[in-house]
């Protein structure tokens, strides 16, 4: 992992977690490996509308910071949202019904894979559009400071967000303003095809931080249990009217970069293959297996999720599509006119 | 009744708002301390303080975004852009996030958020402080627009959109920030989409936008004088707008002359002309007019002042409609 | 004649102009060695390198205001946006600076630079990758734009902007893409502001923008089964709009339907209308009527795939015109 | 100077220019400085169209730099661009004029204090729009790059350009892209009334440059010399193929934001007072009597100024009212339609 040499990085913690949160640490990431799992399936067999971009392999980052979370928190997404949107509690069904086009999507079928609101628990969307996820979250936390709340608010956010002027404004305003925000930088060292080093001299995210005078941490991103410490602290802070923090986590995506993309010529097998070795899933069952948690345990789990799936499968198809007459609502809130 | 400017006017609205709604907040360059660069928040630091007056680094792209989120988690932004141009480098957000949240969303968002700014060709701003930009508000939904010519529906508009869920442009013309006019004293609320009979007339409708609304009127007080009766009309908000009070007026006159300073093509006369014409065929005696302003950014040297519509290029128009 | 795509047409123009002149280049994300997300410049790395086909980080701000300072200086930059939604971030530097530096410059500089993407509510692209925002265009003084529908007019457009001096917006709808049709061997530019006659009629006038060019000479030959004579106009370049050719159709049948799938207010139709009645009133036998998509943002899911106008809202929109 | 004690700090340059070229930097401060005082002048009596930035106690920056450059090499300015037109060789008489809306102005009378072009001797523009000067003048340098010349371009901004998108992404582009150009801070401290550090928590502007993997260099904005050195260095590797630099010049506008606004309330007379007395136009006489320079030489040079100003205005003043035709002129390149 060469890149985590560059900037700080965080040991691993022992432990301090209970069983039980460990445990559900692996649950999270193991509902976002299988419901993608299946809508790749479904994509494959001409089922989704829209686009799809898939978080195979970057499971741990979303699941690590999501933890933390209160439904009153906010996260912020992308156009790689499920992980996202399945960590803050979103269900499997309201995935995979909104990447069907169903009526019961969690975006009532007008979103598809890249719009994924659920405000009532926090999820306040993801974007098609790569950086405003940076500056909104912030508000968000302005909001949050205004009204002497302590929720926090989260932005995700990849490496090619970086380089765009909503990374350099919204983190400067949050910074100087002290804002209640976490940024959390997915690195997975590709935009779409273009590698990191290719967008800028300097793929050192967390070191970034200095430019604007925040705390800047980078941890590796295909471990859970590094993330959820790294970003309990950031959390912390934030809570604490301390201001914001900039968490680089340095992870990849295994899969193309959007369902149905070839995915040559721009990186090699044997980096894939080394990545694949790393999955944070597979590691973080390694660890939970070396004396955490019994093979029963991580077994039962796997079983509930095949069904938890499935279930949410079958729900997507059965269900309606919209009404047609909804297009036009909510385009405005009030009557007026 | 009491008279104020339209400044005056509006700042009472934000003031009472403020003191209503401790959610709203303002953000832009200046618009602390130092009350704005033309005054909209004098005073109202002194009272609230830097979290609710927030001066603001360059960034506006980042802080209309900020605000955007801001909205988005319950508070009430207000955006104080000073010079509307300065919002250009926000339109990406704006046209994809703060106007489509509510709607991607399935209206479990609401976006309570203010965008303000002073509009216009004034005297010698130039080429880079002179923009109008509201057909771009009125092309994509989710926006409200409100374009004041006087300082009563300044107060009155602006109280409306602070209490609209709605993403509201509230825009300011340079030219009528310092108009003065009656204002009441009792609180009220002037609702969106609702044109305002500015003057009553027979022969001819003006619809005018912003400060052509004062020029159009005295234009009207000199046809008078001929004999020939204008009806002016001021929509006061252009998203939504009261297209029923402009074929009311076609209907009686027969004819009418949209006055805008601002470029013509697919402006708000395009779309007022098109929309008449669609509805009000049978009505016109005449094609609809359009009066706007020269097709080219704004040059500083005064000789240049007469680029937008005066007074005279009016009732010549007017004239000419009545000829046709 | 020879057929390709839309696509095939419009790199074979650049491909072309590429050879022709060094100073032009291009630069977007993924129009490097991987040829475009659209295929836009497939093959075109291997032949000029990372210096004119240049991969850029997503600062689309940047890079729009980048290419308007190399345009300035001599180069001739071709900015390629994949989808004409990311161009929005750009937006407050295109409006102050890209269309303003002729004028500002007093003609001493030009600004030879096109910006290039795709647009339009194709199936289940979602709220933020339909953009079209062609009218935006028109109403600021400084940009030609081109729309085109066929692969024809693609090349022979592409190869005009790319002589052009002036800013030029190069619009292609996702849903003509890969449309196939006869491109001529021999070379051929295709001035702006000429419209073409897709098909003759007599009985009414539609004009059709983009990807309802193809729809509405289906809708066309649907009418002609019923008696009725459809005549169908491309505009091509919406700024500058061949208002001329309009005119002459709208003498000779009388009425006039404007079918766009771009929202309505303030758009194309809007000041088609305007300026027809303003100088066609007496050829109107019917007011000017306008077909437009949906005013909401793009949905996903495939139930709203007829958001837009489909074929059989162009029939019915013509026999209710002809009713009128 | 508090301030000049973070980030690197290059000391005053012995001296290695000649004379003639010692004095040329102070003759062309002064024409500055002395063509400003009588915009302030006629700005007082009314003559002036439009806005009024001035550029007093800032002079050794855009006259350090510019010393360097050859008349094809570009220059993007702000709206206090004044200074930058004069330095780049932008006559009095045409900043004059045009400042009083005269054909004979130097963009034809149409653009007045914020809209200075002269292209023919590469005055690119100046822009009442904080921000784009930076990308476009790297935009530029990707002209010159990919046309083999070897011509830089310069971009001037202030330090409240440094917070904006634009700052972030044109310096990465530019720095990625090894582009010829040279960015120039003139970090005053304020942007109109606020403050830099109210603006951001990282006020050492030099030291962002480390975000981007550029060279950063602080340089005293009141000390013509050592701009000239800093300057001369950054101009060479950007000559020399081995791509930008960020020159941060920490100076003081002694004078008001623009004329005719107030300027009290958001500083210290004492601060004010602390920097007129490090007048860069002073010291520098001060550096040639030192030994350089002989007291008639410099006297000489007040007097041809002197002269040339007085000259300016009465051209300006005799000249005619731009033609109202030429307001449509020129939207349009090509005639096309
Ligand atoms: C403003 C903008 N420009 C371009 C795109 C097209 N696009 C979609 S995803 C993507 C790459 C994003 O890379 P990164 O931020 O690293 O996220 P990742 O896909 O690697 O998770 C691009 C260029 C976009 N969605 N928005
Ligand atoms: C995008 C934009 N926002 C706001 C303004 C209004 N404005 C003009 S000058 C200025 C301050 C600029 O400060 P700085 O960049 O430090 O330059 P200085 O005036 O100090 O030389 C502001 C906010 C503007 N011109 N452009
Ligand atoms: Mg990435
Ligand atoms: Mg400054």
């Amino acid at each position: 992992m060469a890149k985590a040499k560059l900037g700080v990085v965080i040991e691993k913690p022992a432990a301090g977690l209970s069983k039980e949160q460990l445990l559900d640490l692996y649950r999270q990431m193991l509902i976002i490996r299988r419901t993608e799992e299946q809508l790749i399936r479904a994509y494959q067999a001409g089922k989704i509308h829209g686009a799809c971009h898939t978080y195979v392999g970057e499971e741990a980052v979303a699941t690590g910071v999501c933890a933390h979370l209160r439904p009153d928190d906010v996260v912020f997404s992308t156009h790689r949202g499920h992980g996202h949107a399945l960590a803050k509690g979103v269900t499997p069904r309201e995935v995979i019904a909104e990447l069907f086009g169903k009526a019961t999507g969690v975006s009532g079928g007008i979103g598809g894979s890249m719009h994924l609101f659920k405000p009532e628990i926090g999820m306040m969307g993801s974007s098609g559009i790569v950086g405003p996820s940076i500056t909104m979250a912030a508000g968000a936390a302005y909001t949050f400071k205004l009204l002497k709340t302590n929720r926090i608010s989260v932005a995700f956010f990849g490496d090619g967000a970086v380089s765009n002027g909503s990374f350099h404004e919204g983190i400067n305003l949050a910074t100087v303003w002290g804002l209640p925000v976490l940024f959390v930088c997915e690195n997975n060292m590709y935009a779409t095809e273009v590698p990191f080093n290719q967008a800028t001299k300097n793929p050192d995210v967390a070191s970034r931080a200095k430019a604007y005078g925040l705390p800047g941490v980078a941890v590796d991103g295909n471990d859970v249990l590094a993330i959820y410490q790294a970003a309990g602290e950031a959390i912390q802070r934030a809570r604490g009217g301390e201001g914001p923090t900039l968490l680089e986590c340095r992870t990849y995506r295994t899969r193309a970069h959007s369902e149905g993309m070839r995915d040559t010529g721009y990186r090699t097998a044997e980096e894939i293959a080394e990545w694949k070795a790393r999955d944070p899933i597979a590691r973080f069952r390694d660890v939970l297996l070396g004396g955490l948690a019994s093979e029963g345990d991580v077994i039962r789990i796997d079983e509930e999720i095949k069904i938890m799936v499935e279930e949410a499968t079958a729900f997507a198809d059965s269900s309606p599509w919209p009404d047609k007459a909804i297009l036009t609502q909510h385009v405005y809130s009030d009557s007026g006119g | 009744m009491r008279e104020m400017t339209f400044v005056e006017a509006a700042r009472e609205a934000l003031a009472e708002e403020m003191a209503r709604n401790p959610a709203i907040f303002v953000v832009g360059e200046g618009i602390g301390a130092r009350g704005g660069s033309f005054n909209t928040t004098l005073g109202l630091y002194d009272l609230y303080g830097p979290e609710r007056l927030r001066d603001t680094p360059i960034s506006e792209r980042g802080f209309t975004a900020l605000c955007t989120g801001a909205a988005a988690a319950g508070g009430r932004p207000v955006v104080d852009f000073m010079f509307i141009d300065f919002l250009a480098d926000g339109f990406g957000d704006l046209f994809n996030q703060t106007s489509k949240l509510q709607w991607m969303s399935g209206g479990r968002l609401k976006m309570p958020i203010l965008l303000r700014g002073c509009i216009g060709v004034a005297k010698s701003n130039g080429a880079h402080h002179s923009g109008n930009y509201y057909p771009f508000f009125m092309h994509i939904p989710g926006f409200r627009v409100a374009i004041p010519a006087s300082p009563r529906d300044a107060k009155g508009l602006m109280k409306t959109a602070l209490r609209s869920n709605d993403p509201v442009l509230f825009l300011e013309h340079k030219d009528v920030l310092m108009l003065r006019g009656p204002v009441p004293e009792e609180e009220y609320l002037i609702p969106f989409g609702e044109a305002s009979v500015a003057r009553e007339g027979k022969d001819v409708t003006v619809v005018a936008i912003a400060a052509m609304v004062p020029k159009t009127l005295k234009a009207s007080e000199e046809l008078a004088k001929e004999g020939v009766s204008v009806e002016v009309i001021d929509p006061r908000t252009v998203a939504p707008l009261d297209i029923d009070t402009i074929l009311a007026s076609v209907h009686k006159t027969g004819r009418l002359l949209i006055v805008d300073e601002d470029f013509a093509p697919c402006g708000v006369g395009a779309e007022i002309a098109a929309q008449v014409m669609a509805r009000g065929f049978d009505d016109l005696d005449a094609p609809v007019q359009r009066l706007n302003g020269a097709f080219a950014p704004a040059a500083t040297s005064a000789v240049f002042d007469n680029m937008v519509p005066q007074v005279p290029d009016i009732t010549k128009a007017v004239r000419d409609l009545l000829a046709e």
